[in-house]
């Protein structure tokens, strides 16, 4: 029956993940000098693997925890909350892609994070296939095992030693390492065709983060309206800032419940999965920029500062709008679909 | 979590659509007019004829009795029959009955609900005043009791199918010493042709009269008309604006996202600003499109999920008003895309065969109308989000 | 010597052209029940014509005023602010079709008031020379002598009497009535290439006309907002509303400043003059129609009824913003451009 | 009305420009870090040298004491020499020295004047506190008189330049006494090199220290140093405040429309978000480019508007208020589409090797410092529209 209402058991793998995120990996994680994800995040990846968080949504013959596409994106609304790294995308895809491609040695080392992959985002036209070739970022890859590559051709993971030649560069997310990597024909310890549909799940588990990332920084902004005060009130009491908050709720609202519909549509298989996900995603990158941007201004100046996370969200919301592509592509591919 | 109906309500929806099917009226319903009056009653008559009216209703007051999923698929089934707008009926359906239903005594509903039923009965609404808009709880149309009659003096405004309607859910001050201007209002069923009603319409800039104002002339209206108690009609209104909100909000939805699909079939067959490809090919257009199209699918996912969370009787917070926000302000930029569709020819009302003109100014209201933006947003923020209030 | 602000005698010209209109066609002329421009406006069209509005930018050599494009756009700024109809853009603009044609009877015919022109905007690909062929909407044309047309090719005037197969349409501006015209080929009783510039003079009226919208509407809105009070205290009190009049000044104030800036480069013919015409008849759109719908939302429903001028706004907006070509088609000129 | 200059104006320019042609320094102005310092000190030195330093300052000090239009002609060359930005002088030139001039004493004007155009004493600005932000004038920094001095205590933030400035316009409360907030402070030169000053750096999202939290415990400053009267500094900042905007507004909204035209080469060179066609090709793209253009273009126009208002003597209104914001928001769309121009390399900033996604961070800041966008919308609506106040 229709119920887009979490059942218990969902809630409950929402709670625990909640509590672990807010225990182990609080925010203010990031906002330590110099700290970046892969400081903390990576000390508790095996951690994270053993909650069984990057075989979530993986059936149980394929190594996985047997639970679906809707429960991973409960797990990624959390992730996103509190900033974890996409390197968990590139895990549960990744687990996917050994599997997929018949390699369940593999899928199952990185379900359980003995073999940690990263993600790419490619920055000129390539090739996804046996091989890869193309130009690509490497985001929180400096000490991965795997670098996982996405196209619209199919889905493929590649040793990081098989990179040749990757350049450090500067991140715009001072959160995550960047790495520039030149591929041509390398070679693939996986790889899966389109049919398996990893982008897809990719561009869910992305709108999960940014949907994630929508509501926190709707609750740090009416947070900060109710202590800060200015002229003797505190100042969510001016409408100028309520309203900014009343239309971050509105936005997180709007993709959480589209990311959660998307989610069992992917999960149920049905004929207008792939335009909700493009949905889902292309919202959740507007939103979580928008939100992301006016929370910085309702705290002012102080939100500028890398003394509170403010400007971490607008940076990873420009990673994971970029991740499978960015607002633009998303739109395009959403008005190639039929009426849903 | 799920978006399967079960068996069952396959076969309900089954039968709903065929129905609709073959019973949806072929004429256009009028716009303006008395003639809205004889379609609509007709209309609504052929649905209780047919046992269709009232899906969630109570069955022994005419209604089916069914959960509010079978009333979401007839809703959604409505939608994709493109079967009339509700019109002079839409505040008997919408707000006044389930108000009577909730609130009213046995006698009152016994005698109201059947009416509105079989399309006998249509009803407007009587909150705003001339002084009393976004403010509402500051009304001042004054009611005294009389013996056995409330006597009502005052005006209200903004009160659409005044013109045609036999009853009226009024909200008059019966106590102006009461405490607070919540306190001391009273929800009472006002009859329209009652001696000292008078009704005049105004006239809009979408060229038809949505609204009236309506003027109480020591209007004599029985005590036992009152819903809920003297002087608590507050709370009574506070229920009634809840359901403005729920189901019918998904029909409208359905609706919304039938014409932005018109939209994408228009700009295929309009020259873009370019004046040389087809609109779908400017790649400004094709983005807006792609964004409403994502829009609406996320404001039926919240339409879901709310209606989900009715269904097990959470009790409804300020999400409501989330939804009517976010869908009167996407109305807007769906009607506007519409305008800016039809090019030069936008300025043309008869050239616009399909009103998106016409559509685009009347949606100015939608973010005044029933709670402006503003006041939707200071009830976010401050209900939803615990934000301390300006007022 | 760099100078932005109004002469005095520009001042001048300004206030007694506010005056008259204030006192001859106050705005809520067009309030009354089914009154167009040409029930009010027409009768004061030889008052105006005596005042020398229709020839104020031409030269006295023309039969004009002698004055400049820059006191025009004084002219048509406060016409803008009441309304009047943009068949007074027609004559302007026909006058100097007329002269520029050696027509210089027809030419003090228009400024005199004796002969009334009528604006038409262009529904399809057209021919504007000795002969105009294409579809046309004429707006408040019901009565003129006179019809023009605009497009890059040039300017002409034909008469009414030889649009044949005029066809009534309901008008999207109420106050204006709306024919179809289809010519093929009709006779012009004036014709100027487009070296005479008369698309860019109308293009700089439009926008000034639109200039003035903007001011009439944020000081309708801040007036409302002043008086009208709710929960106890005037509504222009509340953030919401004080930022959306904020926000209509800024937007008046910039296109004012632009509309002037551009009169004075097309009055010295310099080199950035359709760059600045470009620039302030599509920002002049954007802002009206955006002053006006605001303007609606702070009156609330009275807004929305014929009782009040604020839905005039909007929909002559959009008039003027069609009219030689909408924003879209402004941005596409002005891009072609080189820079300022 | 005019936007011709004179033949002398005319040869002043010529002279601006070939000077700055010959004599713009060839390196790039550092970003952070104390090669800043004596970068901006070495380029205003030369400046002074050569006679163009205080272009409209008194000669007495060491200005030129020419007309505002001839500043404007100086920003206008500056601006399109790509000159460098000002830096650690920004303060000095600015905002203290007018205010020095406006209303310091003899003996002020002639002690720091000269410095400051020399290229001596770079200042800093000591207005905010952590809390007193929009909300300027309940500053509690406190300072007392003892003898010949004030004595400082407590703490002010987001002070650009703070590490590198030698003093400070510093606003303190000397009478906490007094009837309203806006009464009881005082503005005072502060050295930033007295016992006691502790000046900590503030790191900043877009990866650069501008600003600084500076703690004062103790802080001795001699009496001679209050600008205008003790207690009457609120009426001295205002008059800083109004310095803020003006020619020197110009410079920067040229170098916007520089900014603008990069981005329109930009577009030509890139790949637009299909992958297939330059970015300008894309129409939406394009949409965005045009209308900065235009953005700019009045942006241009009014502050030519607001100059020739100044150059009569109009007493300046709200006005500047409006030209900030509308320039800084414009601001942000211009980063912003720099940001997108650069499709998925705004993730690498090393690849936007024009700092594109650098400027667009900063540009953030653009609607909080020196008044947020709301405290802006409140002046403007309260002080040029008269809507009545809401604190």
């Amino acid at each position: 029956m229709v119920d887009l209402v979490a059942t218990d058991e969902q809630q409950q793998i929402a709670n625990s993940v909640a509590e672990y995120l807010r225990a182990e990996l609080p925010l203010d994680r990031l906002t330590k000098k110099g700290k970046a994800n892969s400081d903390t995040d990576h000390a508790k990846w095996k951690a994270m693997a053993e909650l069984g968080w990057f075989g979530l949504g993986l059936p149980e013959e394929q190594g996985g925890i047997g639970y679906s596409e809707v429960e991973e994106a409960f797990l990624y609304r959390e992730m996103g909350r509190l900033l974890v790294t996409p390197s968990a995308i590139a895990a549960s895809l990744g687990a996917r892609v050994a599997a997929g491609a018949g390699n369940g040695e593999l899928a199952a080392a990185i379900i359980s994070g003995e073999v940690r992959p990263a993600i790419t985002i490619a920055t000129s036209v390539g090739e996804v296939g046996p091989r890869v070739s193309g130009r690509y970022q490497l985001f929180d890859g400096a000490e991965a095992d795997l670098a996982l590559f996405l196209s619209a051709d199919g889905a493929a993971l590649v040793e990081r030693r098989a990179l040749n030649d990757l350049k450090v560069s500067r991140s715009g997310d001072d959160a995550l390492s960047l790495e520039l990597a030149d591929l041509n024909g390398a070679p693939t310890v996986a790889y899966v065709g389109a049919d398996a549909g990893i982008r897809r799940n990719g561009l869910l588990l992305a709108a999960a983060m940014l949907a994630g990332m929508c509501e926190a920084t709707r609750d740090m902004a009416s947070a900060y309206a109710k202590i800060r005060e200015q002229f003797g009130q505190p100042i969510g009491k001016f409408q100028a800032v309520k309203h900014k908050c009343a239309d971050m709720a509105i936005r997180a609202d709007a993709v959480n419940a589209l990311v959660a519909f998307a989610s069992i549509t992917v999960r149920d298989r049905r004929a207008d999965a792939d335009f909700q996900v493009a949905a889902a995603k292309l919202l959740g990158a507007q939103y979580a920029l928008l939100n992301a941007k006016e929370n910085i201004q309702v705290h002012g100046a102080i939100g500028f500062t890398t003394d509170l996370p403010a400007h971490l969200f607008l940076k990873r919301a420009h990673v994971l709008d970029h991740f499978g592509g960015a607002v633009r592509r998303q739109q395009m591919d959403l008005l190639a679909q039929p009426a849903a | 979590m799920n978006l399967d109906f079960t068996a069952e309500q396959d076969v309900f929806r089954a039968e709903v659509r065929d129905w609709l099917h073959d019973n949806v009226p072929k004429e256009k319903r009028p716009i303006i007019g008395d003639e809205t009056l004889v379609y609509d009653k007709a209309w609504q008559k052929k649905q209780y004829d047919a046992g269709w009216a009232g899906i969630s209703w109570p069955v022994e007051y005419g209604g089916r009795g069914l959960s509010l999923i079978q009333q979401l698929i007839w809703f959604e089934e409505y939608a994709k029959a493109q079967a009339p707008y509700l019109g002079n009926f839409f505040v008997a359906l919408s707000h006044a009955g389930p108000t009577v239903i909730a609130r009213g005594t046995e006698r009152q509903k016994a005698y109201h609900l059947p009416r509105i039923l079989k399309g006998e009965s249509p009803w407007c609404q009587g909150f705003s005043e001339p002084n009393s808009g976004s403010d509402l709880a500051s009304l001042s149309t004054r009611a005294y009791v009389d013996g056995e009659h409330l006597v009502v003096n005052g005006s209200k405004i903004w009160t659409s199918f005044a013109q045609h309607a036999d009853y009226q859910e009024l909200l008059v001050r019966t106590d102006p010493d009461a405490g607070s201007k919540h306190s001391g209002i009273t929800w009472v069923i006002g009859d329209m042709h009652l001696p000292g009603v008078d009704v005049r319409p105004i006239s809009c800039m979408d060229g038809a009269s949505h609204f009236c104002q309506v003027f109480y002339d020591n209007v004599r209206i029985p005590l036992e008309n009152v819903v809920g108690d003297l002087n608590a009609g507050w709370s009574v209104a506070m229920t009634t604006l809840g359901f403005e909100r729920g189901t019918a909000a998904l029909a409208e939805q359905i609706a919304m996202a039938r014409e932005i699909e018109r939209l994408i079939e228009l700009s295929k067959t309009r020259l873009g600003p370019d004046g040389v490809r087809p609109a779908i090919k400017d790649d400004l257009i094709a983005a807006r499109l792609a964004t409403l199209r994502a829009e609406c699918a996320a404001l039926k996912a919240m339409s879901y999920a709310s209606i989900s969370r009715a269904q097990r009787d959470f009790v409804p917070g300020a999400e409501g008003t989330l939804i009517a926000t976010y869908n009167s302000e996407m109305l807007q930029r769906v009607y506007r895309m519409g305008a800016d569709l039809m090019g030069d020819e936008m300025l043309d009302l008869d050239a616009s065969e399909d009103r998106w003109t016409y559509e685009y100014y009347r949606s100015t209201l939608q973010t005044i109308a029933g709670g402006t933006s503003e006041i939707r947003r200071n009830i976010i923020g401050e209900r939803l989000l615990g934000l301390p209030r300006d007022r």
